[in-house]
């Protein structure tokens, strides 16, 4: 297949850039007004679109894990993330400079974790972690690239090519749940450092997949027809993507009710305040339950229907849900440690959301337009060469 | 309680048959119970008891509120008195030894007939009895000059001659309450020396703190006992040295082993105090260094014009003679009551020799034991629970004892058999004894003589009254008989270091060996050490080092070709060069629970602590004791205050009332009607003597596992005694009370899959037990783990069921059972307060533990009530805090912390 | 050319159903007397009182909720492999369910039977049940023993009608292809006259589908409530908001493992080499990297959180789990090798594909996962909150010989199931050979 | 109807049967029915009737378990109103739990129970028309024709392979 035929218009452009441009005035100011809200918001932009990038990127890599056949171009708009990642760095570089600023055990140390909760620390294992994640998600992108070179071309493949790529596949996936589990514990558990739940971490990477899910169905029904990626994104691929939306909901929820009702039975404070805080007593649990139901509940029901699921254009509705909902749960999540008693929301730093995503969508449109829309090396796989087919 | 006077009537019922009667006796209405005052006969203390008599059966003893001695409390040993009576290995008829030299049973005519024909020959009698005072005491005189003889001799194991021999001639009565500086020399007042539950109740006394003082104790001795472990500091010597320690305090010359800064701690002490106290302990050394101190600083709480009624127990010497009479055939009838020679006298082996020279050899003990079972004539005699009788402790204070229920077997009063037996011999009672019956004698002997045609409704309300409050109490009064003065044996000049002395002290539940049968005392642990159902060896871990020794090694001690085999205990809590080892098990003959139950040390005890070669046998047994770790590991379960620390509450109290629960909370938790029982326990009045849990086994018919089970780690006790040891710190020993928390959100509740496991409407955290199908799951969320599983059915070996209190449930295998507060006690209270129509007292509920404790630790109370006493400590008293209390589970047992001497790490 | 694929897999799944050799009744003989003593011990028990085991007070569940917990893992495989996989359309499902399936009932029915044998008055066992009574005394409904009830009792059933009804083509098979009257009258009985008939296809496929969509959310909860049981306690080890996921990805781990366990023997014993190709084995090893990583990141979440939370019982009780026991600490170090490092061998393909390697393999994480739940069950209650209660626990005999019963039992019906029905699902395989002439013939 | 008659044809292999389908539906002949070993979703738009209710009935018993355990467990609580371990009589979290499996498992039965009663399976012998190699490697046709139709249809299916034919 050709190169994209996908160039992007004017106003695309222009609207990334007006978003760009006012998302970071709206911070500047919200950081003017008050330095915590600035930095709150800063985490809350940085885990969700964090989530948002490597949940798609990480859906590549675990489709390529299960040699899944007709993921070819779902998994490019997965790879298209990668131009993002540098932009997060520079987040994540800001949010470690000024980590003084926002984390409650700075003023208020805790002895016995200071051996995990101290800055130095803090800063070296967030560079290590998410360097090494996005350098090995970076190194797939180019294999799976060069491979497709390959194909194009013409030259036949060795299987230890494909091999190779399923191998940084595999190795970026194990890391990324161990990269997540880290941002999580750091940028969420740690805002709150007297709360505990082993069922946090996964809880946390899980729902961010489940947000890279919603992302790659948004993307792929708006952008099928532009990319030329059409007869790759036919409706068995939204059905199968609009099931996995469906699983990876009801899965949550499993993860959420767990963790919830463990720590709702034996009433330990030390757990429960979390909990409470956001879910039982105080105004926040408005907030709480409200993204619950947008991000998990709704889109539960909705995918129910095989019509929904098959269609691309109808499949937008949960997705979007799925984004903003998760979004708020992120929101519910951090602010709160920092900001206890009653619900408080911060309209201004609200924009600056819109920098996060004017980028995002520059920065993936891009990619799609140097790149072809569909990873033939996913394309060519052969029955013999398959792996871990669970999720075919 | 309703205390009932037991007329002549009561004895006469028939017990064979249950309610209800044919003809039914006045005192007994079926299901309501009835107090019956009496004396405790199970050491020389004489303590007053009441006894619950329901349905016509014993089935739990108490503390005499009337009796100055222990004012209401019991101890362990008093508690198992009911245990004693209800022995299924007791005699159940008189017994005679035939040509062919085995015991037969026969009747009293045949016993009397005989033993008569005897006496009418005038044999030169002797009497060994056990300590007894006033009447029996005179009746025996009397009934020994009808025959011309006077050789009554009371045999007392623990004869406390050297105490006497510092003293005058007599045991003294002290007055620790009053003391601000008190020094115990191997004295272990709070177990076994002389009357624990008085001297626990004063020592209470003592250390409370007034104005941030209290009275410092200070123990001397070669072991830290239990009492020991509630000294401020002690110095911990091999057997034999006080003395010189005693002589260093004086002098301020230091003995090596000994921190001089201690030395001058008691020195400074002594001298400062106002109104110091020294106790001298059983052994000579202990008494000489205890007179020493005395003489350095005379103490006015020692009283020796108001001597103890041990005064009277026969010293050594006095059993010397006896015995070489014995062998030299000087004596042709003894007489045995309650004595038991041949298994406590260090000469047990020649006692037991000598008697087959004497021609007729009587035993009056209603259970078969060692010296009984050589005897060609049993006579078995009533319990003191089915006696009349009298025992008075001091001058002028007597107890009165009555009957508590009928005879079980055919078994007779002491005092009747002596009368009988004269009778048989062609001696008018009437005219020698002036009484037909010992009954009669004892009316005499009090003032009240019988009338004639006296009956029930004619007794005169004096004595009726007397025999309701359960005795006489004034100040004054005989002195008890001193028997001869005891004396002090040359000191030792030098005590060799190298050798290993063997340190025997009483058991704080055997006491000299009687105890042993009652498997409540066994099932019990011993509190320092946690032992039960044995003996075990206690070696300092530097000396048992030196020997390669662990613990549960089994050991060979030796002493003058005695040869005994015990499993070493390896601690701290014991001087090194000593080997200390309980007295009081190792019966051969004593009923099922005692005989063949560990080692009989007495029989090497020729010099008070002689030196013992000790030998490390191959074989290893395991030390029967409560498992678990005794170390707190950091996790603050005893909490401890030091004097000089400030009394602010450190600790959240999360209340067991709805305003408990706060903002981490999931749930609101309940709403209590009209009350939310609640107890508060002061570890700092805690000297973990075990009343509280011996009063839990009677009152609620917990089950006993024996050593197996407590193996296994399947002991039933609803009430335990935790105890913690720490070396390193000022109390190294702590002890807790650990008993069901009534939580308020009970982790064991919701769990049950059958709400077997419910809560009361008054805050009780009940046990549904014929709900409960036994997952056990509860057991494992209580934290506490004071839930305790039946893996079996138990068994009561008759008659011992008949001991079990009829308003509590049996309950039987394959359930959950735990403590309820006493439940059965707080309903009969309510339906009291009904009946009345009137609201419950505060302090009107008071479940067994609480009833018993000797120094008051616990308190029980409504904490829904806001002015009642336990409500005030739990909102007032700074040392409150609750176990746990992390775990939210916002129990309704409130710990006050242990005061002590330095703060801990 | 198309019905000799057909025929050909009826003959072989068919020829498996014939008289069973001598050695074969040996086998099932040996189980039977397994059995037999387990039902002695049983009873030993059963008049003495749970006092004849080794349990004491702190440590009151012990081989027996092991047990419990095993099997339940076992029986989770089944329905994962054919639901899930069924929904996943993934192939070689088709050739390996029935046997899973299969080993879920059985595997079920002897988990069942492990609460009522560690319960205190098993004759009352039916109070846990929820039904009308006159006393109005119903379960508490907020105890995780009650939702284990529901929980195992809906999975029995489920697993049952799903299993039936995927059975019913096959037993007509078996119905037209046998001969003795009993046999045939048994098959023409269950086969509840099936003809093929488009009509009865049409509706089949669909409850098929539905109940397999059902089962999926089953299997994830089932092992949620089991791990439930343990996590609502406040005992440290228990108490921890992972144990759901972790459980479950665990019982997979175990139950993949006890399939290739099972088939490689069968495929040998019933000459089934053509059908149970190797590929299906490796899919299963490639698989149990997948749940052995998620076991190994629970574990190691779980030692990280035990620390970061700074509470003195949570840490001290991981140390004394690590290295706090002589005869507990192994364990866990095995249990972490055995479930961990053993499956990611399979990394490498000469080892996965080597089917004699895959058995002993299978057979170590069988172990490694009973190891894992006895170190979670036995040592987390032996060291609880106060120091004097601590205890330790060891089987005894009449525990042993109940397990031991529990394999006789398991063992003992596979192998009469396997002889009296296909093990095999010859429509699923025949469907799957059409589709693939199809494809081909479209290729063409 | 009287002038009705029915024909039956074999085949070895499902094309046969796939385009004789194609073929009788183009001729506009409505009642037939095909037995197969295996289920043929892909012809579904070759035969008359098709779809199920099956996936309702299962919507239904599910919708019927979620809120029949949720009155069970709520009203069994409220029979003795026991508060334990502080959690209230009705929780509704841990009730969760139960209403889950309730859904479940009467969806499930519901979706058993609807496929067996739909597609008539009782437990009885074949009809005599079966033939046993129906449910092994051959595929089976019934039409339902006009006595006229007969023989045409009788020339069509033996043109697309049936191997024996037999009507009445």
């Amino acid at each position: 297949m050709s190169e994209s035929s996908f160039n992007l218009p004017m106003w695309l452009w222009v609207g990334c850039l007006i978003a760009v441009v006012a998302g970071v005035i709206a911070l500047a100011l919200a950081f003017h007004s008050s330095a915590r809200e600035g930095w709150l918001w800063l985490i809350v932009d940085f885990v969700v679109f964090l989530g948002i990038a490597n949940g798609a990127i990480g859906w590549a890599a675990v489709f390529r894990v299960a040699q899944t056949r007709w993921a070819g171009a779902v998994n490019r708009l997965g790879h298209a993330m990668i131009f993002y990642m540098p932009l997060l760095f520079g987040v994540l570089i800001a949010l470690l400079i000024g980590v003084e600023k926002f984390v409650p055990w700075v003023e208020h140390p805790i002895p016995e974790k200071a051996a995990w909760l101290n800055v130095p620390f803090f800063r070296i294992r967030e560079v290590v972690s998410l360097g090494l994640l996005w350098i090995l998600f970076g190194g797939m992108v180019s294999r799976s690239l060069t491979l497709d070179a390959k194909t194009r071309s013409g030259e036949r493949i060795a299987s230890e090519e494909h091999y190779r790529l399923t191998a940084i596949s595999v190795t970026s996936v194990i890391w990324y749940t161990i990269a997540a589990s880290i941002v999580s514990y750091d940028f969420i558990m740690s805002l709150s450092p007297k709360w505990v739940s082993t069922m946090f971490a996964p809880y946390f990477w899980v729902t961010n997949l489940y947000m890279g899910m919603a992302f790659l169905i948004l993307s792929a029904s708006l952008l099928r027809n532009v990319t030329g990626a059409r007869d790759y994104l036919g409706p068995e691929q939204f059905h199968d993507m609009g099931n996995l939306l469906l699983g990876f909901s009801l899965f949550s929820m499993g993860l959420f009710f767990a963790q919830y009702l463990t720590i709702w039975y034996e009433n330990l404070p030390e757990e429960t305040h979390f909990l409470v805080l956001r879910y039982d007593k105080s105004s926040w649990m408005w907030l709480g339950w409200a993204a619950f139901i947008i991000g998990y509940g709704i889109p539960f029901l909705l995918l129910q229907s095989r019509h929904l699921k098959k269609s691309s254009g109808l499949s937008i509705i949960p997705a979007v849900l799925v984004l903003i909902g998760v979004s708020l749960e992120r929101y519910v999540l951090i602010v709160p440690s920092v900001q206890p008693g009653h619900l408080a929301i911060y309209p201004l730093g609200a924009f600056g959301a819109l920098a996060f995503l004017g980028a995002l969508v520059l920065t993936f449109c891009i990619f799609l337009r140097r790149y072809p829309p569909i990873s033939s090396a996913d394309v060519a796989l052969k029955e013999s060469d398959m792996v871990l087919e669970v999720l075919q | 309680m309703g205390m009932a006077a037991a007329g002549t009537g009561l004895a006469s019922v028939g017990f064979s048959r249950l309610i209800p009667f044919i003809h039914q006796p006045d005192e007994i209405i079926p299901g309501v119970s009835t107090w019956y005052a009496t004396s405790c006969r199970e050491c020389p203390a004489g303590c007053g008891m009441i006894v619950r008599n329901r349905d016509a059966r014993v089935v739990k003893c108490e503390g005499n509120p009337y009796s100055p001695v222990n004012r209401g409390k019991l101890c362990a040993r008093g508690q198992a008195a009911v245990t004693g009576l209800y022995d299924p290995d007791r005699i159940k008829s008189p017994m005679r030894r035939t040509e062919q030299g085995q015991l037969v049973e026969t009747s009293w005519d045949d016993a009397f007939a005989s033993i008569g024909n005897v006496l009418s020959r005038r044999p030169r009698i002797a009497f060994l009895t056990d300590l007894q005072t006033t009447s029996l005491n005179s009746l025996m005189k009397a009934w020994l000059s009808a025959f011309g003889s006077d050789r009554l001799i009371t045999y007392e194991t623990i004869n406390y001659e050297y105490i006497k021999a510092v003293n005058g001639g007599v045991v003294p009565s002290y007055r620790i309450d009053q003391s601000d500086f008190l020094i115990s020399f191997a004295a272990d007042f709070l177990e076994t020396w002389v009357s624990p539950v008085e001297f626990a109740r004063q020592f209470s006394v003592m250390r409370e703190v007034k104005n941030r003082k209290r009275g410092t104790f200070v123990y001397v001795g070669p072991r830290v006992s239990m009492t020991a472990a509630n000294a401020d500091l002690r110095i911990i010597l091999p057997p034999g040295m006080s003395t010189s320690f005693a002589r260093s305090i004086i002098d301020g010359r230091t003995i090596p082993g000994i921190r001089e800064s201690d030395v001058r701690t008691i020195a400074q002490g002594l001298k400062s105090a106002s109104r110091p106290l020294i106790l001298p302990g059983l052994d000579a050394d202990s008494a000489r260094a205890a007179s020493i101190l005395e003489g350095f600083r005379t103490s006015t709480l020692v009283n020796r014009n108001r001597p103890h009624a041990l005064t009277s127990s026969a010293t050594s010497s006095e059993l010397q003679a006896l015995i070489s009479d014995m062998e030299n055939g000087r004596i042709d009838m003894l007489v045995i009551y309650n004595a038991n020679p041949v298994y406590s006298l260090p000469e047990a082996s020649r006692f037991a020799k000598a008697l087959k020279h004497v021609r007729t050899v009587i035993s009056m003990y209603s259970v078969m034991d060692e010296t009984t079972t050589l005897a060609n004539w049993i006579l078995p005699s009533n319990t003191p629970l089915e006696s009349w009788g009298d025992y008075s402790p001091y001058p002028g204070q007597t107890n009165l004892m009555q009957p508590t229920m009928g005879t079980l077997f055919d078994t007779r009063q002491t005092g009747d058999i002596l009368i009988e037996s004269a009778r048989s011999a062609g001696i008018n009672p009437v005219r020698t004894f002036r009484a037909d019956s010992f009954y009669e004698f004892l009316r005499r002997q009090w003032g009240f003589p019988v009338a004639s045609g006296e009956d029930a409704e004619s007794v005169s309300p004096e004595w009726e009254s007397l025999v309701q409050r359960g005795g006489r109490w004034s100040e004054t009064g005989a002195a008890p008989p001193a028997s001869g003065t005891g004396v002090l044996p040359k000191e030792e000049s030098s005590t060799n270091r190298e050798e290993l002395r063997l340190w025997a002290f009483p058991h704080i539940y055997f006491y000299d060996g009687r105890g042993a049968n009652r498997r409540w005392l066994q099932e019990i642990p011993e509190p320092v050490t946690n032992a039960v159902w044995g003996t075990w060896a206690e070696i300092h871990p530097s000396t048992a080092r030196k020997m390669n020794i662990r613990t549960d090694d089994m050991l060979e001690i030796a002493q003058g070709g005695i040869k005994v085999q015990i499993p070493a205990f390896v601690w701290e809590g014991v001087a090194p060069g000593a080997i200390a080892v309980p007295i009081g098990e190792g019966h051969s003959k004593y009923g099922r629970f005692a005989s063949g139950t560990g080692v009989n040390i007495l029989p090497l005890l020729t010099t008070p602590y002689p030196a013992v070669k000790v030998r490390r046998l191959g074989a290893s047994k395991w030390v029967t004791r409560i498992r678990g770790s005794d170390k707190q590991h950091g996790r603050d379960i005893v909490q401890t205050v030091a004097i000089s620390e400030s009394l602010e509450r450190t600790s959240r109290i999360r209340l067991p009332l709805p305003e408990g629960y706060g903002k981490e909370d999931f749930y609101p938790g309940h709403e209590y009607k009209n009350h939310r029982w609640a107890m508060t326990v002061d570890l700092n009045k805690c000297i973990g003597c075990h009343a509280c849990e011996t009063a839990c086994y009677a009152e609620n018919n917990v089950a006993v596992v024996g050593p197996e089970g407590i193996w296994r780690r399947r002991e039933m006790t609803w009430l335990r005694i935790d105890r913690y040891i720490d070396w390193k710190e000022s109390s190294p020993i702590l002890f807790q009370p650990m008993l069901c928390q009534h939580c308020d959100a009970a982790p064991c509740e919701p769990v049950c899959p059958v709400y077997a496991s419910a809560h009361s409407d008054e805050g009780l955290n009940m046990q549904i037990y014929n709900r409960c199908v036994g997952t056990r799951y509860c057991s494992h969320n209580c934290p506490y783990k004071v839930r305790r599983f039946n893996w079996f059915d138990y068994q009561w070996p008759s008659p011992l069921h008949y001991q079990l209190n009829p308003d509590v449930t049996v309950r039987s295998r394959g359930v959950m059972e735990k403590c309820t507060f006493c439940i059965q006690r707080i309903r009969e209270a309510e339906m009291t307060a009904l009946r009345e129509n009137r609201n419950l007292r505060d302090g009107e509920v008071i479940p067994a533990c609480v009833q018993t404790c000797p120094t008051g630790v616990y308190t029980f109370g409504d904490l829904k009530d806001p002015n009642s006493k336990v409500s005030r400590i739990v909102q007032s008293d700074p040392r409150a805090y609750q176990v746990l209390a992390e775990l939210n589970t916002k129990p309704a047992v409130i710990y006050l912390k242990r005061i002590v001497e330095r703060p801990g790490r | 050319m198309t019905n000799q694929a057909l025929r050909d897999i009826d003959d072989q799944v068919l020829g498996t159903l014939g008289r069973p050799s001598i050695r074969y009744m040996l086998v099932l003989g040996l189980f039977a007397l397994l059995m037999l003593i387990g039902v002695i011990a049983y009873g030993f028990q059963y008049a003495l009182g749970m006092g004849v085991t080794g349990l004491s007070v702190p440590v009151a569940w012990g081989v027996y909720i092991t047990n419990f917990v095993w099997w339940i893992g076992i029986a989770h495989s089944g329905t994962l492999i054919s639901a899930i996989l069924y929904l996943f359309r993934t192939k070689w499902r088709n050739g390996i369910n029935r046997a899973a399936e299969a080993m879920t009932i059985f595997a079920i029915m002897t988990a069942g039977l492990f609460p009522l044998i560690h319960l205190g008055r098993v004759w009352v066992f039916y109070w846990l049940l929820p039904y009308p009574n006159w006393r109005h005394l119903w379960p508490n409904f907020k105890s995780p023993l009650v939702w284990d009830v529901v929980a195992v009792s809906t999975y029995f059933i489920v697993s049952l009608l799903f299993f039936y009804l995927g059975m019913i083509p096959d037993l007509a098979t078996v119905r037209d292809n046998t001969r003795d009257g009993r046999r045939r009258r048994l098959y023409t009985l269950l086969a509840l006259g099936w003809t093929g008939r488009y009509e009865q296809w049409r509706h089949y496929a669909r409850s098929y589908l539905a109940l397999a969509a059902l089962a999926t959310p089953l299997v994830i909860s089932v092992h949620s409530v089991v791990s439930w049981d343990f996590a609502m306690s406040l005992i440290r080890g228990w108490h921890t908001t992972i144990f759901a996921p972790y459980f479950v990805a665990g019982a997979i781990h175990s139950g993949l493992a006890m399939v290739i366990t099972l088939l490689i023997p069968l495929r040998k014993i019933l000459r089934l080499e053509r059908i149970l190709m190797p590929y299906y084995f490796e899919q299963m090893a490639l698989l149990m990297i997948l749940t052995g990583l998620i076991v190994g990141y629970s574990y190691g979440v779980e030692t990280f959180m035990s620390w970061y939370s700074a509470d003195i019982f949570e840490r001290q009780f991981w140390m004394y789990r690590a290295f706090g026991s002589w005869a507990y600490s192994p364990l866990f170090w095995i249990m972490i090798f055995l479930n961990v490092a053993v499956p990611m061998t399979f990394f490498v393909k000469k080892l996965r594909t080597n089917l004699k390697y895959l058995l002993i393999a299978a057979i170590l994480v069988n172990i490694g996962m009973w190891i894992e739940r006895f170190v979670i069950i036995v040592v987390s209650l032996s060291h609880d909150y106060l120091p004097t209660s601590w205890g330790d626990y060891a089987p005894r005999f009449v525990e042993v010989w109940v397990t031991g019963f529990s394999f006789g039992l398991f063992f003992f019906l596979f192998l009469s199931f396997v002889k009296l029905f296909p093990c095999i699902p010859m429509s699923e395989l025949k469907e799957q050979a059409i589709e693939e002439q199809r494809a081909i013939q479209e290729r063409v | 109807m009287s002038d009705k008659v029915r024909v039956r044809a074999k085949f070895e292999n499902l094309q046969g049967l796939e385009d004789s389908l194609r073929k009788l539906k183009g001729m506009g002949i409505r009642h037939y029915e095909t037995y197969a070993p295996v289920s043929i979703k892909h012809l579904e738009e070759l035969m008359p009737d098709r779809g199920s209710t099956v996936r309702l009935w299962a919507t239904i018993g599910a919708i019927l378990g979620l809120v029949s355990f949720w009155v069970m467990s709520s009203k069994a609580s409220l029979i003795f109103p026991l508060v334990v371990g502080g959690k209230p009589p009705v929780s509704n979290v841990p009730f969760v739990v139960v209403m889950y499996e309730g859904t479940i498992l009467l969806g499930s039965i519901a979706a058993f129970i609807s496929g067996i009663v739909l597609a008539r399976l009782w437990p009885r012998k074949p009809p005599s028309m079966y033939d046993p190699k129906w449910s092994g490697s051959e595929f089976g046709i019934e039409v339902e024709c006009k006595d006229e139709e007969k023989g045409h249809v009788l020339e069509l299916l033996k043109a697309s392979g049936a191997v024996d034919l037999y009507g009445d």
